[in-house]
């Protein structure tokens, strides 16, 4: 691999690209990934390369593309299969939930289920309530799968190739938002290691954790509260399980103050969780509570207005950053 | 019931058309809302020779690609294009948008953007007719693409099992977004399924509007009468799966062969072979049509966006407070310190 | 109804009883809800009294019952459907996110889907991994549906009689190893809010927010904190949406400290979301962490030893508290 | 390819039987990890006349009445009961328990205690045997109450559209639970359905065993030649559903008429006949199988409890670290204080 300029979406079929060519048992298998080269255009033209039987298009049944990557991953393939929007997921939770993920513990560790569930999320295209959703946190709450979400155009190439190596089975939730965004891929770059966060800026002031496309908004509110001076660490998670604590704590006690910002809903979602955690391990360091700016808990409407205000935007992480501070 | 005489069917027919024709004009001048707009075009005798035999009371479910069921049902297309275009002004106030327009006034249960979400919603309301003996039938309206989806079977399973008043519509245009029926499953024939749950079930040819009304009228009245039913109705999806889908994945011999299945041009013809109207007639009458649906692109560009607030509305019954708003919230927190 | 001794399962039958008495529209349906009298009995002979057209056996068919109980609610029915496990609802969550949740805000506010979907979860019977858990946290993550889980005989009434009279779908777990408990009925009793927490026991050194079947975990672990001179306020939250926070406050104010049970997996469950609100809330008051103690983030074995250990026990409550005040 | 000789059908069916009656006293006697434990007793044909006819790499999965498809495909009986009782010498370490049972050894890729839980995996074995051009065949085993379930539905229809060498056992016992096929179904000729999806598809009575492995033979061997199939074997659930269930809601006379329906007598009576055993050969046999089974409860009562610690492992592959208990969070994070 040369260094190149590339985007996101492009970065995810090099990956998979990548990764088919160098172990035959990597198989695609989803609605549309063939012939039509995936919904979002993920996959175009992997079929002509690594032909029909190893991208194999699906009939619209999401609950047996799960169930039947199960079983290829338990039978020795290394399936990804493809959810086209993670609003379909609720088909595939029992297949995802009460088989994927606890087969290798039921099992007693005779065997994993290393497969990717690659699909994408989020707001942007006003695609109505059943097409925009986050809904990373039933996922994070289940024991067993892990769950990676891309923010870069370098993790989407490497925490798929990553993935793509976990024993366990990974969600691998892209941003729909984010898949005709540029970046540089530089093969000379030592990948980040799977399951640590990164701190994409430092800041003393305060800490934004965060991850998928809010990882952009956060930087675009940084700078504009560095202007304000005040100077924010910006932590991109990566992945979700693992979630890596150690990355995380030490910026937060240094500047006491922590916000998290996650586009799903707030409510018993990811961002309960990092503020949870954030303050059961660095509470005697807090000046002030971690803020939770996060998806409303409503619906998303079709209505690009109603659309845009329903999850974080650079400007309410810049406005509840500056109330910490007033 | 209503009229179902072939210059009812072909004006309803052609309203289904130049409706769609017009979601296609709006997409192009950039008012709709995002580009998941699925058309209907080469679809109308479905929509329209089911929706005929429909009653007062009757109930549906549409699929993501419904305007012309519910517009053939008696949808009003102002209401619709404003929906559309996520104005405040459509049938949901700017909430739903193209795939998801619900109407209870006209039993209008909702369209779906899941594939197969809105089916078994006709098996419950099976039973509500069951239990308040009012006659209605419920009619779930899905694409072939549907029947990957095990909720089909399970829905098919239980309206048979208890005999219940309900239809279910396959719209088969022959494509599930890229994949044709034939690349989707082994056996085609969609209504043998139905048929081995244990259903009255059907396979009509789509370019016929009258075939379908009749078809239809059998199988609507013997749901009524406890036999639940299937129809698939054969057509060919005209245009590319939503609004930026230049259907690169079929090739044009077969797309030109595709499109000669076009049942309201048959409707035209055999009006005019019938003697029953003129070409002047169904010019004007086209006219008439195009003239109401270019002034559904007015209504919803002149519709008012909906307001802010309302966004935190209807997530809950009106009695019930709303959610609160996280800005709401973080300065209610934030002021503490 | 009279003053009665009677069960967690009694009350709840009773509650569904007399809800179709006083309304014809209540229709009971689910799998071996009639004939068998449901998988742990609460139906039991409703069918008699009520007939097959009201209490409606169906096929093993998860998704088509929660799907058929949406139409039905739309068209005029006051649709209880049971699902036998909270397990199955994987094979459920698109009916019941994507359709019964968003159905009145999709459709702009036109109609609701008043429905309870009434479930059981927890552990208790080795019954494994996949019936066994407790899963409320997806529910509870999902905007648009009211989750009610109630402790005691009483609630198991009043609470399924008040979620048959909301206008929005319910989602109503109850606990498998409560079934047998005994109470008290009294209808002399005025019914406790809906919506509202109750504070169970007073205390002024410790507040233990709970539900469910981990209440009367906390209230036997409060008895023996009580002995050892720590006193601990217990509150039932009944409902976990709506979440009431005004109960709970006040009283995280007055003693500065707080602990959260839950039955559910800690990761992103309930317990993140309750340790989050308290802390945003009460931050300043707080002289510790708000602590969690919540289930493994693990799946349950169907060894007795290593399933009673993965949820909270009473013995967890009285230790953890007790680190609190050393 | 395994001995298919009727003595041997015989034998297999004999430790089947015998095996779930030892499951039944280790209940009693207070010893097997909780009461969710679903005999076969009434259905050997279908697992023996089936597991007779796999080959070694081909795998399976069953339901949550497996106990017999398991031992019929060779289980060691100690491990099966040792992991019933919820024991560290189980197959799976006192994790699974009776609806949990797997082996990839034997191909077995899992009970499963959701209804139609294990049915798509067949259809990811299938992809992999296709893949890896081994031959193998993946069959899932389930009941007619898993005819219920959608995603049997998906599943077939992707195994005969991609010719997978992939057959779908339903173990039609006639209940799930206490609801009788023809309460949950308007067409219990439950092969027509998977007919109509392309799949080969057969009923087969359940109580010569000889039929069923024919059946079974013809079906497999067509599978692994790329036409996937169906196979129903009729036979009567002889007990409760689970062990405490009395069955109140099926009345004495049915269970009577529906015991006669015995394969492992049927057989027997039939090794007699033939002249192939005699009485005196069964009987001995009959008390070997009785002692090995008498043997698999003391091997699981002996067996140790799984130790508290192993709660953490297996969650995640062996090479990533455990999820940290709470208790160990909570110790660290009260110690800040
Ligand atoms: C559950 C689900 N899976 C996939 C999709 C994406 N998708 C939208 S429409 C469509 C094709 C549907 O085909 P069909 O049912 O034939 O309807 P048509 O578009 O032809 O009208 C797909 C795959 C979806 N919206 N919902
Ligand atoms: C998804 C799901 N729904 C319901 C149940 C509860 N349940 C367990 S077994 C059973 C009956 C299954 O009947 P069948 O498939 O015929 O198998 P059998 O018990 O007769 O062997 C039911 C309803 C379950 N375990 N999983
Ligand atoms: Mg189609
Ligand atoms: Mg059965």
């Amino acid at each position: 691999m040369a260094v190149q300029e590339t985007t996101y979406r492009d970065a995810l079929r090099l990956a998979l690209s990548e990764a088919m060519s160098a172990d035959n048992s990597v198989i695609i298998m989803g609605e549309e990934v063939g012939r039509y080269g995936g919904a979002y255009g993920v996959t175009k033209d992997l079929i002509k390369e690594f032909g029909a039987e190893r991208v194999i298009d699906t009939p619209i049944s999401e609950a047996a593309i799960v169930g039947a990557a199960v079983g290829a991953a338990m039978t020795g393939l290394r399936p990804v299969a493809e959810l086209m929007y993670v609003d379909f997921i609720g088909m595939t939770m029992d297949q995802l939930a009460n088989q994927a993920a606890k087969i290798r513990y039921m099992f007693g560790g005779q065997i994993g289920v290393p497969m990717v569930l690659r699909t994408q999320g989020g707001t942007g295209r006003s695609a109505g309530a059943q097409h925009s959703q986050s809904l990373e946190g039933y996922v994070m709450h289940t024991p067993g799968l892990r769950l990676a979400m891309p923010a870069t155009v370098e993790d989407a190439y490497h925490l798929l190739r990553q993935s793509l190596q976990q024993p366990d089975p990974v969600v691998f939730i892209e941003h729909k938002g984010l898949y005709t965004m540029k970046g540089t891929l530089d093969p000379n770059n030592e990948p980040a290691e799977w399951g640590k966060a990164k701190l994409l800026r430092d800041g003393g002031d305060l800490v934004i954790v965060t991850y998928s496309r809010q990882v952009h908004h956060a930087l675009a509110a940084a700078e504009t509260l560095a202007s304000q001076g005040i100077e924010a660490a910006i932590v991109d998670l990566r992945t979700l399980n693992p979630l890596d604590f150690d990355t995380i704590g030490p910026l937060v006690e240094r500047s006491g103050r922590a916000m998290v910002v996650s586009e799903g809903a707030m409510t018993c979602g990811v961002a309960a969780e990092l503020s949870a955690r954030i303050t059961e391990e660095c509470f005697d360091y807090l000046e002030d509570p971690v803020v939770r700016v996060a998806g409303e808990d409503i619906p998303i409407s079709v209505s690009p207005l109603l659309e845009q205000n329903s999850v974080p935007t650079p400007e309410l992480i810049v406005e509840t950053a500056r109330k910490l501070f007033t | 019931m209503k009229n179902t005489s072939l210059p009812q069917l072909y004006e309803d027919m052609r309203r289904v058309r130049t409706f769609e024709e017009r979601v296609g004009e709006l997409f192009v001048r950039g008012q709709s809302a995002g580009s998941m707009l699925h058309l209907s075009i080469g679809e109308e005798s479905a929509a329209v020779g089911v929706c005929a035999q429909m009653r007062d009371g009757d109930t549906f479910t549409t699929h993501h690609r419904g305007h012309g069921i519910f517009l053939a049902r008696g949808a009003d297309p102002n209401r619709m294009m404003a929906e559309i275009a996520g104005k405040e002004t459509g049938y949901c106030h700017g909430k739903g948008g193209s795939m998801h327009i619900a109407d209870m006034g006209l039993g209008h249960l909702g369209a779906n953007a899941i594939v197969g979400g809105g089916i078994p919603a006709v098996v419950g309301a099976g039973l509500s007719a069951r239990h308040k003996k009012n006659g209605a039938v419920s009619i779930a309206f899905f694409g072939d693409g549907a029947t990957g989806q095990g909720i089909l079977y399970e829905s098919m399973n239980m309206a048979a099992l208890w005999e219940l008043p309900v239809v279910f519509v396959c719209i088969n245009n022959q494509y599930g977004m890229g994949t044709r029926i034939d690349q989707a499953t082994a056996n085609p024939n969609l209504h043998e399924r139905a048929a081995a749950f244990g259903l009255a079930a059907r396979t009509v040819d789509g370019l016929d509007v009258e075939e379908v009304a009749d078809a239809a009228a059998d199988l609507i009245e013997g749901a009524r009468a406890g036999k639940p039913a299937f129809l698939a109705v054969d057509c060919y999806r005209f245009f590319g799966h939503a609004r930026k889908d230049k259907s690169p994945y079929r090739d044009a011999a077969e797309e030109e062969v595709g499109r000669k299945k076009d049942p309201v041009l048959q409707a035209r013809d055999k009006l005019i072979e019938a003697g029953l109207m003129s070409e002047a007639d169904l010019d004007a009458l086209d006219q008439k049509v195009a003239a109401e649906m270019d002034a559904s692109i007015d209504f919803a560009v002149a519709g008012e966006e909906p307001q802010l607030k309302s966004m935190f509305r209807d997530v809950y019954d009106p009695s019930q407070p709303e959610p609160e708003p996280v800005r709401t919230r973080l300065d209610r927190i934030l002021a503490q310190g």
